[in-house]
């Protein structure tokens, strides 16, 4: 039997349903993502498990043992809100120590728990502080302190780190990563930062208008994503989409689109989805990563199956670590990722290379990934 | 946007002095009708002025008169235990009002101004009110009587001893309200995440009021208490719409003290005096304070 | 933060809730009090409330007190009622709160907007100025208001009231004006609007809640101000409340209680209906405003 | 020209009196801007004639009384009336007492409205008949009526607790208790000797009396609410000055029949008065034509006569008829100019006719703080003269 | 003669210099971005060039005209900024065109470059609505139309990106991109987002404490960063930084340093900058992106100068489109970008590439690059 359980959740507020029917089975040590455009409902169900709202219809349970109409405080968790929610008028100590105190803890234990905290998080020289004294990092770390002194069966965290400068948060991650390893605790993490969601998580829930739109592990859904949504809302840039038509060609199948100098160009599978068959002749959606459409020599060399094609540059940015080249696939812009080194400029026609290995097809219709 | 420099164009200049000429009228008509008066009030209390103000120096005699006056013991040991009384009072029913108002009450945009008119009433009228509620012959006292609770006892306002607790009373009537928008508009600025997190910490309502939002509403205090003193120090319509200062001059307060010498007994210069007086205690209390709010905001 | 949002995350059982209301409605009831003694004793006839019970309901309803407060009772020499002094009232009232609001307000934009060397010591010395007491500026006032011609004029009173009004309304509007982003204002510079123009198009539009909150204060101050109202007016300007006072403090003569209290909420129904229409933005203003969270 | 005329009559009846005065000048051609400012028995009033004469806009005419009328002459702010004064002959009709109270320099700088008698007693005539009591000749007497009454489970005394009906009660007991030698030296030339001496302690104590029998809610009442319980029978005797006939007749209640109105034991051949004058406010050096008009109006004897029925008090001059008065109007003018004849005629110390505002305030201070039990009457009379040693 | 030219410019507030003698010059048409912590005087300098803040000592002109004391309207400037900055109460018609009606342009000729405009940013359908009513891209939209309607000579921009979530943030860059291609307009632009300041720039200024700390073209701060401040700022994840002792082998030079199983290992440079070889025998620090250092497929099969050495995985992070692993050299925590498909877990000893080509170094006490 699972750790956590979301058992059929659905929640309302009056007559509008915001979640509907959530199942999700947790593991004990797993981290669990929930990602989602703003407003679909990842707070929503992190209250949910965590007491603070109530479950309209179905239930939540924890070790096997239903939390429905059970307090906030006697669940044995403890969560990392996105603002820290720490209290101003307390010192550090005080702040990750509260809850302790609320539990009736004894001083002696208090004061042992919040030193071994403090030093795992490297807030020694902070305890005296005030919220309003520390940075946004060391905020940061003090709301997560307070909610490893509890020890609990189960961490929820609600964005912790939107409000870190982009250096911090890389930073933060790290930590949030090797703390995760070292205490094996189970989380779950509510981001809508794909890189966050992707290496943090053992598994992710991508969510969209209170609905899962897919639950897996971050390759799956990175690789091979459900539906159309998943596949645009994962990742940055975000998957090129480009309209091709399967034709059957030699056995095989071969996707046919225009390059942006309006020829017409084949790419043929190498291994397709078995669906695929069904749609020959038909128009469907081909989607490609940025860092599968890549310059001849930026190609993964491990791959088994490239196409080289030429095309126009519209657009590239040198990123340092790469350099991001915008070009034309079936009327679409499409980015690709290409060598820090690469030589091209606007307007100049290069050599593409198209990582076939990578490829996933969409029904247009039903916007779901023909598997 | 200092000053400009030297090659300055006419716009930059411009910008530089009209916020100054902006702020000037305001600046001049303080500086003479708050300052010019007050040392002019400083001047008076050192002369022998009775019906109108005249010249004549006499040194301290209007103070040495001044302190000599049990009238003006009384006054001063009233406003301390009216203040006192009054800014607690109010503060503590402000607070509990917003805070219950804050549960999601129904009904709060009825409650609310209903909590907020008597700061829209003037006393003169509502004074009379006061004092027929609170007189024991006609008004709650006797109500009680008529619906059969013979034991109800509720005289204050006839008791030279407890007749300022019904000035309080009434002020609080008065005053309790609008603290409750402004507590209750502070309330409103607490970060709801942190009362969930507080929740998760495991503590009662009580403590999360005691320990997480109260602490924090310190700037609302603050601001209350400017109100609340500023009400309390002019509290002239109260005191003389409800007891008139009596019984005999049980409730008289600063206010009415000043007023009355100045202004009915013609011996303006004690009048003068008192008010110095009362300025300078103002200032003691008030300096400090709108300093640490000043510096504060900087 | 998600703060704002008009619900609390404290939650409260059912218990609790019912001990919540109960004390809620007897606050209700402490507020109302007053109030309804004095609406149930204006229309009630004379006799009953000198002969009997003030508290009871009224065995005869009438509403003479009404009418006689409005239109007939002796304020003076003539039987006016308080009608033409309501008029006195609005012409006071109306241009003092808009010119003590309209200062405070450029006074509040400049202190925030425009800084410059010893604002803050300014600033300081305007708030300080809420706190004196009127009975020692009613001498030099009158002096002052003689020696400019204002003596015994409405103009004259417009001016007392703005200038013991300006502390609190321009302490209002620093406080509002301290969190309006000053981007916007350089945004605007960088387009081309002066001084006034972006006070005008961008600060003024921008100041709903606080304005309301001025306004109510002043407002209230300034309707129910006696003792300036009564010193420096003359007898084609004397405001309501100096009527009220007229028809309820006569000294000699016989007191109608039930004319008085109609005459106090007829004189209290202009702040009365300011706060009422006014209130729900009021907190709004306030916690925009005034106390900074 | 306009007359504008600062005054605190608002009440219904008082207005409609005055209002007399507005169309006997209107009917002359004359104007009259209405300043009416209520409050504290002219209190308000005179805060006002302060501001308003300090911006240097005075009104024309302004109501006052007693010592603020010398005050301000003081101040050489009131013009000179003894051109009109000469012309009709005040000074033969006027008694000297109120003289006092309009002349400074020998001057006449007001014009006397009324005489208002303080040291009446009002009872209901039904509640004494009731308990077998007759009008008392003397305190004994009047003491044992209200033992009498309480006795009956009657409130003996319909009493206010404010300070100027404290001092109002103050004025005629010690006017009985001392004789009007000792009231003159106590109250008007302010002698320390007689501010402590027995006498005053006596009268302090019979003050305890009539403490003793009012009602406990006393403290702060109107005083009209104080009439009411004279009227409904609840009270038996309330000290009052002659204003207080106004709500017996407003009650339509007949003098002598329902009600009685007496002097107060031991005072009958005495008369506490005070009175309202109109004092003219120098406009430029001369009385102008309006000023002169209205002072005239005011003392013509028809509008003396209409006035006073309607107000309660007297006429100010002795020559007028009494024809339009009651029995208790009737009495009041007898009394007056009796007493004005004999020299019994003293201003009240309670409504400022014996000793100027500050002196008055502080004596007042003294009288509310013992009625009110702070003080025994030994130490009232020792703080009596320390009040007024520090207000003189 | 350059454009705009910033000329030993310094600010102080009070006694407090907050920028110290700065010294720019930037051409017509260039894209100028300004990067560095908070607070080192970034919107500083750019409300210095608009003319919201005096200048306390130096020069800005522009085209050769001294622009001190000149008033922001009178510069020919437009700038948006970080909140937008929208005028709330004003339609986003009436927000455009505020400015050209403070200039008193003529009714009719604001029409048309209100619909110019919005054509050009696709705002047409919002022309009525208050900014409330706008998304954080529609905002940020209009205010760019703000600054373009007014056809200046130079753009300033103050972080303008900061304020939209990831993916919206990248599509918004691209438009920026385009919309500078196309107008050729002159921009100033602040941010602290690296990747914005790499793809979007011609040149960078990298600033700290008031000071201009390296002042060259995206690729240049990347690969050749002056020193190790501008090093460690640009790039994410940051530069790698490993002390290592500079020995002199077969005439070459060699890096000396340990590998996380405690070996230690040697680093032949192919090209060492000339000023190595003053350091023989010396400790330096040694700059390596995480790029550079990878597992052996991914490693760019351009470069010149590749060395495998094994070591030890501390924590592996798949980010989707590469594998972020994490281990140590010379006793630092260094980051490793490999492929996607890399099989690597935590613990493990695998090889890792080096790309010795794509090396710094830098002195260690005066922290400036060794070139
Ligand atoms: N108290 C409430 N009453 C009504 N609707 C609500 C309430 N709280 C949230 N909602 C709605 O529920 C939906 C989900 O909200 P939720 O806060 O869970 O979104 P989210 O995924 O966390 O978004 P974000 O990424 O912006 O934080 C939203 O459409 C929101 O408008
Ligand atoms: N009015 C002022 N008075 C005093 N110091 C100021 C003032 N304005 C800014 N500073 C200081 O000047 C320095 C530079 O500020 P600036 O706003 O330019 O930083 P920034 O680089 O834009 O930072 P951020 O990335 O956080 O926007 C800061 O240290 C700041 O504290
Ligand atoms: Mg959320
Ligand atoms: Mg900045």
């Amino acid at each position: 039997m699972s750790f956590l359980t979301i058992d059929n959740a659905t929640k309302s507020y009056g007559s509008v349903e915001v979640l509907h029917r959530v199942d999700i089975d947790v593991q004990e040590g797993e981290f669990l993502v929930l990602v989602g455009p703003s407003g679909c409902g990842k707070s929503t169900l992190l209250n949910m498990i965590a007491g603070l709202e109530d479950i309209t219809s179905g239930t939540i349970s924890i070790k096997g043992k239903s939390m429905n109409g059970v307090h906030p405080s006697n669940r044995d968790i403890a969560m990392v809100f996105q603002s820290y929610a720490l209290y101003p008028n307390m010192s550090v100590a005080k702040n990750i120590t509260f809850g302790l105190e609320m539990h009736k803890v004894p001083k002696a234990e208090r004061e042992t728990a919040l030193r071994d905290v403090a030093k795992l998080l490297q807030i020694e020289p902070l305890l005296d502080r005030k919220p309003g004294q520390l940075s946004g990092g060391q905020r940061q770390r003090v709301a997560m302190g307070r909610a490893l002194v509890r020890n609990p069966d189960v961490f929820l965290f609600d964005e912790p780190l939107s409000n870190l400068d982009a250096k911090l948060r890389v930073d933060m991650r790290t930590e949030i990563k090797k703390l995760h390893q070292k205490l094996g605790t189970t989380i779950v993490y509510v981001t809508h930062d794909q890189i966050e969601a992707m290496t943090l998580s053992t598994r992710i829930a991508v969510m969209n208008g209170g609905f899962i739109q897919q639950l897996g592990t971050p390759k799956e859904i990175y690789d091979t994503p459900a539906n159309l949504f998943v596949a645009t809302f994962m990742g940055s840039p975000s998957m090129n989409l480009i309209p091709v038509k399967i034709l059957e060609e030699n056995g095989g199948l071969v996707a046919e689109t225009t390059n942006g100098l309006g020829e017409t160009i084949k790419l043929p599978f190498a291994a397709p989805p078995t669906g695929l068959k069904d749609y020959v002749g038909r128009t469907i959606t081909l989607g490609l990563r940025a860092e599968a459409l890549t310059d001849p020599d930026g190609a993964d060399s491990k791959a088994v199956n490239l196409v080289t094609v030429k095309n126009r540059v519209i657009v590239m940015e040198p990123a340092g670590s790469d350099t991001f080249v915008m070009t034309e696939f079936g009327g679409q812009d499409c980015n690709a990722r290409m060598r820090a080194d690469v030589q091209v400029a606007p307007g100049e026609d290069v050599d593409f290379t198209i990582n076939m290995d990578k490829v996933v097809a969409f029904d247009p219709e039903t916007e779901d990934r023909i598997v | 946007m200092a000053t400009p420099a030297a090659d300055a164009d006419f716009k930059t200049k411009l910008q530089t002095w009209v916020p100054k000429l902006v702020l000037s009228p305001s600046l001049a008509l303080m500086l003479v009708f708050v300052y010019g008066f007050i040392l002019f009030s400083v001047y008076l209390s050192f002369t022998d002025s009775r019906i109108l103000p005249s010249y004549g120096w006499v040194g301290f005699e209007n103070y040495d008169k001044l302190f000599r006056l049990r009238h003006w013991d009384i006054a001063v040991n009233n406003l301390i235990v009216f203040a006192a009384l009054y800014i607690i009072i109010c503060s503590v029913i402000g607070l509990m009002l917003a805070i219950f108002l804050d549960q999601k009450i129904r009904g709060e945009s009825v409650l609310r101004p209903i909590f907020l008119y008597p700061m829209a009433l003037s006393f003169i009228v509502t004074g009379t009110a006061w004092k027929w509620f609170l007189d024991p012959g006609i008004g709650l006292e006797h109500t009680m009587h008529l619906w059969g609770w013979e034991s109800f006892h509720f005289d204050w306002i006839k008791n030279r001893d407890y007749a300022i607790y019904t000035v309080v009373l009434a002020a609080v009537w008065q005053s309790s309200g609008f603290v409750m928008a402004m507590f209750l508009a502070g309330l409103r600025g607490i970060d709801n995440e942190m009362l969930k997190a507080a929740q998760m910490d495991g503590a009662t309502n009580f403590q999360l009021y005691h320990r997480i939002i109260i602490p924090q509403l310190r700037p609302a205090f603050l601001s209350a208490f400017v109100i609340l003193s500023h009400l309390a120090i002019k509290s002239y319509d109260l005191v003389v719409a409800l007891t008139g200062g009596g019984p005999g001059r049980a409730t008289e307060v600063p206010a009415t003290f000043m007023y009355s010498y100045t202004f009915t007994r013609n011996q303006m210069g004690i009048g003068a005096s008192s008010s110095v007086i009362m300025l300078m205690t103002i200032v003691a209390i008030m300096v400090p304070y709108l300093y640490s709010e000043l510096r504060e905001k900087n | 933060m998600s703060a704002g949002s008009t619900d609390t995350a404290v939650r409260t059982g059912r218990i609790t809730r019912t001990a919540l209301y109960l004390v809620l409605l007897l606050f209700a009831l402490f507020y109302l009090l007053p109030f309804a003694i004095m609406v149930i004793n204006s229309v009630k006839p004379l006799t009953e409330i000198t002969g009997g019970n003030m508290m009871a309901l009224p065995q005869d309803w009438t509403f003479d007190p009404w009418v006689k407060a409005w239109a007939t009772a002796q304020i003076g020499v003539d039987p006016t009622g308080l009608k033409p002094y309501f008029w006195n009232s609005i012409k006071m009232v109306v241009p003092a709160v808009a010119i003590s609001t309209i200062l405070g307000a450029l006074n509040g934009y400049v202190l925030t907007k425009w800084r410059f060397k010893y604002d803050t010591l300014i600033f300081g010395f305007m708030l300080f100025a809420c706190f004196i007491p009127f009975q020692i500026v009613l001498i030099p006032m009158a002096r002052i208001l003689g020696l400019a011609g204002l003596a015994g004029s409405t103009p004259g009173l417009v001016l007392v009231h703005v200038v013991y009004g300006l502390g609190f309304t321009t302490l209002y509007f620093k406080n509002y004006y301290q969190v309006f982003p000053t981007e916007l204002v350089r945004a605007a510079q960088i387009d081309g609007a002066g001084f006034f123009r972006i006070f005008w198009r961008l600060l003024l539009p921008s100041s709903g809640p606080i304005i309301v909150v001025s306004v109510i204060w002043q407002f209230t101050n300034i309707w129910n101000d006696f003792l300036f109202g009564a010193s420096f007016a003359d007898f084609d300007s004397q405001p309501m409340t100096v009527a009220l006072n007229n028809l309820v403090q006569s000294s000699t003569g016989v007191k109608e209680y039930n004319v008085h209290f109609a005459g106090a909420i007829l004189a209290a129904l202009p702040t009365l209906l300011v706060y009422i229409v006014a209130g729900r933005y009021f907190v709004r203003g306030l916690m925009a405003g005034s106390v900074k969270g | 020209g306009d007359v504008e005329v600062l005054h605190w009559w608002t009440s219904g009846g008082e207005a409609a009196a005055l209002n007399v005065l507005k169309q006997d000048l209107e009917g002359q051609g004359t104007g009259w801007n209405d300043m009416p400012v209520a409050g504290g028995g002219g209190e308000s009033a005179m805060t006002v004639l302060r501001a308003r004469v300090t911006s240097g806009n005075p009104p024309t005419a302004v109501q006052m009384l007693g010592f603020d009328i010398l005050d301000w002459a003081k101040e050489d702010a009131l013009a000179d009336l003894n051109a009109v004064a000469v012309k009709e002959g005040w000074d033969d009709v006027i008694p000297e007492a109120l003289q006092a109270f309009a002349k400074h320099d020998g001057q006449w700088v007001s014009a006397p409205v009324n005489v208002h008698s303080t040291n009446w007693v009002w009872a209901n005539k039904s509640v004494l008949d009731a308990n077998g009591i007759a009008v008392p000749a003397n305190w004994e007497e009047f003491e044992a009526a209200l033992e009498t009454l309480a006795a009956a489970g009657v409130t003996p005394v319909a009493h206010g607790g404010q300070a100027w009906q404290d001092a109002t009660v103050f004025d005629a007991v010690a006017m009985s208790a001392g004789g009007p030698e000792f009231y003159k030296a106590a109250f008007i030339d302010l002698d320390e000797e007689a501010l402590g001496s027995d006498t005053m302690v006596e009268s302090f104590r019979r003050m305890e009396v009539i403490r003793g029998h009012v009602d406990e809610n006393f403290s702060g009442r109107d005083w009209n609410l104080a009439t009411a319980m004279v009227i409904n029978g609840e009270a038996g005797f309330q000290m009052m000055g002659d204003w207080a006939k106004g709500e017996f007749l407003n009650a339509g209640k007949v003098p002598g029949e329902d009600f009685l109105c007496f002097r107060f034991p031991g005072t009958e051949d005495q008369v506490t008065f005070n009175a309202d004058q109109f004092a003219m406010f120098d406009q430029g050096g001369n009385v102008s034509a309006e000023q002169a008009a209205l002072a005239t109006a005011i003392l013509s004897p028809s509008f003396q006569s209409a006035f006073n029925v309607v107000k309660g008090s007297v006429p100010a001059r002795t020559d007028v008829s009494d024809e339009a008065f009651d029995a208790c109007g009737k009495q009041g003018m007898k009394d007056l100019a009796a007493a004005a004849a004999s020299g019994n005629l003293y201003g009240s110390m309670a409504h400022g006719h014996a000793a100027p505002a500050a002196v008055k305030n502080a004596i007042y201070d003294v009288i509310t703080a013992h009625f009110n039990g702070e003080y025994d009457a030994a130490t009232a009379a020792l703080e009596l003269v320390d009040a007024v040693s520090i207000a003189k």
